[in-house]
């Protein structure tokens, strides 16, 4: 391992940063000075506020599993709730915000990438209600396994170009939008769905997300909980920091990051946070899954939104000062999880959010009954059970 | 900056012919070819060259480059066979300049100082980093100062004048400029001259244009505007075809590109 | 056409009543007194209140299209999002409360039947989380062109049993489920998905859904707005009552519902309140397709959910006060109108929603900028892309 | 009541043997074939006979009658086809009881009067509504009740004690007790038992058991607890094999059920 990077922009500790190419260097800073801007400008916080309730459907519940936790016994456990977010993933409260701001800075088209198509259809959504141009770079991999959120995209008015590789997972598809913007900035914004990208999207991203967390801290209070845990499922850990930033610091709640374990031999895995080393990769200083000639390794896992090499920088700065934990749930247990949670609650679960309740569950019998452990649901679990019935069928669980 | 990079750099400055910069990926298709076409390219007129260390994911570069990068991490070139094409290089060629090109995360897995060791034991005369702006770079380029290699800084259409001037004031060497960033060159003949002029105002050092030039006529008409060109994809896809006469092709290529730089330029004779 | 009926139980004018075999008019009756006690015990409507905010995800949000409205100019288009209920459809509400009665009754079972699948994935989740079996009845037609939801149902824990029926349309399954639960009335709880059913489910029905209209009502008054449509899809009509049941008799607020007029021509459609005449069947009397001899006609439409040859006595009684006005949208209109809402404001409606919404665009350009059209969306579009690829392969709309 | 239709009434009372009631659905396979199995049926025993009028969704009804409707209805069985069974059952016989049965919403398409008078005319008994309660049979009862014709309640194991008394105090003729609706029978013989017995202590009027019986033992055995027995499928089952001889057959099943009820009861004598 090498000594520390000094950042000089988005730095979290030693994390962060902005490492692009010279000419994505302006264009990110044109959008940090608006970013800032809009900020301070009480209309935009306003719009933005007002976008979550009539857009994404904001608030979303907060809802108890009194018959799973009875079950179990133990502690109980309450799902917040963002796969009751217009479109079904809490992606769409991030598409909102970048839509404003392309607006506010005169851009008519958003670029991104999706993999599980999650994103692209909150992009494709808001894009089509704000009259904004939506390009989105997918893998050919991820086209083919995610056929319903493309074809929804598609029915959006999104443009979708095709990044050809052969593996799952937004590491091919995210250079391949980052290097299209790059020659089309005055026109368009950049609008990363990863945690894990070049300042000032990190911070841009945690900022936007933010109200994952702070509604769950009301409404936590509302029902007189102060939650023992408060648990996400971490990929590149967007949603991880909407949800955990909240809690970052309280004396009383302890702070999980779930992230895939793969196989759980540690082989096959997406788990940055206990596997991987701090390096530079998606334009920023994090812990990336590399070998030891800094080359990228392919991260693994049933799950294709966790599917990425590297992680978010303010999840690699709460590793290190241990404002949260990272561990990790395997592909079966998540699979497990998604199924129980089908079973004797009702609620659909997608793979990516299955592992923190994976991690949930196992957090419950070792807890007393005043004890509460909140899961945050990133997504719905709809799309994915084509993938389950298939994975039954194949009699196993990658 | 080395003597020999020195040397060239001041050479547009005085009215010398305009730099000739070649680029090969390390390792495509093994360490040995790689030294053999850098001489070859030197021997028909490169005046630099730049050494790709092949990245997992080279965000940035074309589809040619990111084909070449493929096929040489099949045979993992370590920095240790970086070292080996440097030293391997100097045995047969003193004047030319050579600069390591790669991802920031390939430095860093070795670390600024040892990659800043390396370079200057195998010969090097500097580096470039894609994904390291220079705002970025200050732990990097001390460790290379040290041993008086250079840290060459890359402008793109998107630069403003502000971070023209401060690259100016901080760099030592040269230039680069990439009219485009993997994807097809987007800009007009006139925001290109434009964009020159701009530079020119700010900053007397030479830069070169890398904007995937392929023959000697486009480098020609390049330099009526720079100090030179670096030629990457256009040579990189030589290689891709092999077969037993690449190096004739790669010299080939090269001297036809020395043949026009080195032609008076048409408007103004 | 006959004369009037006399329904002694459930009347709504001359339309209601309770017909329905001997085994089942006092399970009904049980059905009864448990609704009319259970509305009158507060920890109940308590527990139903807090139910519909924390697993369904209550309240929607009312979504301004300003976009969409500007591009046709006219009046202003707001939509009513139960699309963003817990399962994507306002089914949820009625699930909830059927499996708070059915505990409350002492039941274990809930028996119902499904065809677009909506309810059976309602109900089988809600049933997942409180402990209920669910047995739900599924044509065979059905079962198979609403695949993704049918497997959703199987993962939640249901248990499906087919109809053989090649008939589209929830009227086969309905007839099996309550033949089913005459025989098995003391140990599950019957909860039909249609307005078009015997006393008390009508009635029962409508309160249980009053909350989308009340909602909306109180979204509206903070907008400052005083709609002058509402407008919502009717089938049976069990959306449509929940969202229109607030608005009647009110003085300034056209009541609208629409029906599926199918392909235009008055031969294939499900428009029983157009084209129907006054009957029984589903074990009330109301408005039925039939020919002249009494006999049942097969309903005709796009929308499977539409899909049923008789109405809600409400709703009858409504056209015949002239409360509300029932009108058709065509399978052509209800296509271009998911398109045109997607591609305009990023949101992908049921085809059953879409034909409200086909209406509602019709009436925008007949209004000034002051005036304000409510359309109630009932599910969202995600099961239908497939269908419309497929129809858009075909090039045709039918 | 009829007179016709009074006399058979009052027979369980007055000691006289069980009463068997067969049903046929109206044009399965066609409406001159209906005339002639209800003719075979009361020929070999029948006292009284069910004329199931077909609707398209008979929700209540099990697989073989559901079939059968399907196939009545390709005949499209009107009105006036009833009519026309009637009458022409009504050349051959005077004595044996029949009554039509139906959904409401074929009765609602005639009209309640109508359909009173068709039936007086075409020398009917009386009607079973499935899907018309008690409750709300008013209408339809008073149009018959002018002309003497009766609507027949059913009874099920769910009709609670005030039910059966009220319809006690309303009715006028027997009562049909239904132990299933459309699935399998589903009540023990000791609820059944247990059943008959309430009903005993409420009405003195006969019942009769309707319950998937298919053969003269089981006919037998049930009328042991009820006043006779309504078969239903067993017979349309027989008319769906088709053939030459149904009409034997539908006479021989008629035959055995007829045996068994008039042999003295097993267990008492
Ligand atoms: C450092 C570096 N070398 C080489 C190249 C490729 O040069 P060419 O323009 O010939 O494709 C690039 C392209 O951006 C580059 O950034
Ligand atoms: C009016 C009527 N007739 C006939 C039948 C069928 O009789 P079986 O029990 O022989 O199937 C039923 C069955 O419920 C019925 O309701």
């Amino acid at each position: 391992m090498s000594e520390a990077s000094e950042t000089t922009v988005g730095e979290y500790g030693r994390f962060g940063g902005r490492y692009v190419a010279e000419a994505i260097w302006h264009p990110l800073e044109m959008v940090a000075t608006a970013f800032e801007e809009a900020l301070s400008d009480d209309s935009f916080v306003q719009e933005h506020k007002e976008a979550l309730a009539r857009r994404v459907g904001r608030p979303t519940p907060l809802t108890p599993l009194d018959s799973l936790s009875d079950n179990i016994g133990g502690g109980r456990l309450l799902l917040k709730r963002e796969d009751l977010c217009h479109g079904g993933s809490y992606s769409a409260n991030l598409a909102v915000a970048y839509a404003l701001l392309a607006k506010r800075m005169g851009r008519e088209w958003l670029v991104g990438e999706t993999s599980t198509g999650d994103f692209g259809v909150a992009l494709a959504s808001i894009g089509a209600s704000m009259d904004l141009g939506v390009r989105l770079f997918v893998g050919r991999a991820d086209l083919e396994a995610e056929s319903l959120n493309m074809r929804r995209i598609d029915e959006l008015g999104g443009v979708i170009e095709t990044v050809d590789t052969s593996k799952r997972g937004a590491k091919a598809a995210c250079a391949e939008a980052m290097r299209y913007w790059a020659t089309h900035s005055s026109s368009s914004l950049y609008c990363p769905s990863q945690l894990a990208s070049p300042d000032p999207y990190p911070r841009l991203i945690q900022r936007f997300l933010s109200s994952i967390g702070t509604e769950t801290r009301s409404q936590t209070d509302e029902r007189g909980i102060d939650p023992e845990y408060v648990v996400a499922p971490i990929g590149s850990g967007a949603f991880g920091v909407g949800l955990l930033g909240e809690f970052i610091g309280s004396e009383s709640t302890q702070v999980v990051g779930v992230q895939a374990g793969g196989d759980g031999q540690g082989k096959k895995h997406s788990a940055s946070l206990t596997y991987g080393k701090p390096g530079v990769f998606q334009g920023t200083y994090s812990f990336v899954l590399q070998d030891q000639n800094g080359q990228i390794l392919s991260p693994s896992t049933i799950a294709a939104g966790l599917r990425t090499p590297t992680v978010g920088p303010q999840h690699a700065r709460w590793a290190q000062t241990g404002d949260a934990h990272y561990v990790t749930a395997t592909n079966q247990e998540s699979v497990a999880a998604v199924r129980r949670l089908a079973r004797s609650e009702g609620i659909v679960v997608s793979l990516e959010a299955a592992h923190a309740v994976a991690y949930g569950l196992k957090l419950l019998p070792t807890l007393g009954p005043d004890q509460h452990v909140v899961v945050g649901i990133s997504g719905s679990g709809v799309h994915e059970l084509e993938r389950l019935a298939k994975l039954e069928a194949e009699g196993s669980s990658e | 900056m080395t003597d020999r990079l020195q040397k060239l750099v001041a050479r547009p400055g005085e009215g010398g012919p305009p730099l000739l910069m070649c680029a090969v990926v390390a390792g495509d298709p093994h360490v040995e070819a790689t030294v053999e076409y850098l001489s070859t390219l030197a021997d028909a007129g490169a005046d630099m060259l730049e050494l790709i260390v092949p990245f997992s994911d080279p965000t940035y570069h074309g589809a040619v480059i990111q084909r070449a990068c493929e096929r040489a991490l099949r045979e993992e070139v370590t920095w240790n066979h970086v070292r080996q094409i440097g030293e391997g290089f100097r045995q047969r060629n003193d004047d030319t300049a050579l600069l390591a090109s790669s991802y920031y995360n390939r430095i860093l897995s070795l670390g600024h100082e040892p990659v800043a060791d390396l370079l200057s034991e195998a010969g090097f005369d500097g580096t470039m980093v894609t994904d390291l702006p220079w705002n970025e770079a200050t732990p990097l380029r001390e460790a290379l100062h040290k041993h008086d290699l250079s840290f060459v800084p890359f402008v793109a259409p998107t630069t403003p004048r502000e971070r023209l001037e401060m690259m100016d004031a901080e760099s030592d060497s040269f230039f680069v400029w990439t009219g485009h960033a993997g994807g097809e060159v987007t800009l007009s003949r006139r925001d290109f001259e434009a964009s020159m002029a701009e530079f020119r105002s700010v900053s007397d050092r030479p830069i070169l244009s890398s904007m995937k030039i392929s023959s000697g006529e486009e480098a020609a008409e390049v330099v009526e505007v720079t100090d030179g060109v670096l030629v990457g994809s256009a040579i990189v896809w030589l290689v891709e075809g092999r077969g037993a006469d690449v190096g004739d092709r790669l010299g080939a290529l090269a001297g036809e590109l020395r043949e026009h730089l080195d032609a008076p330029p048409k408007d103004q004779t």
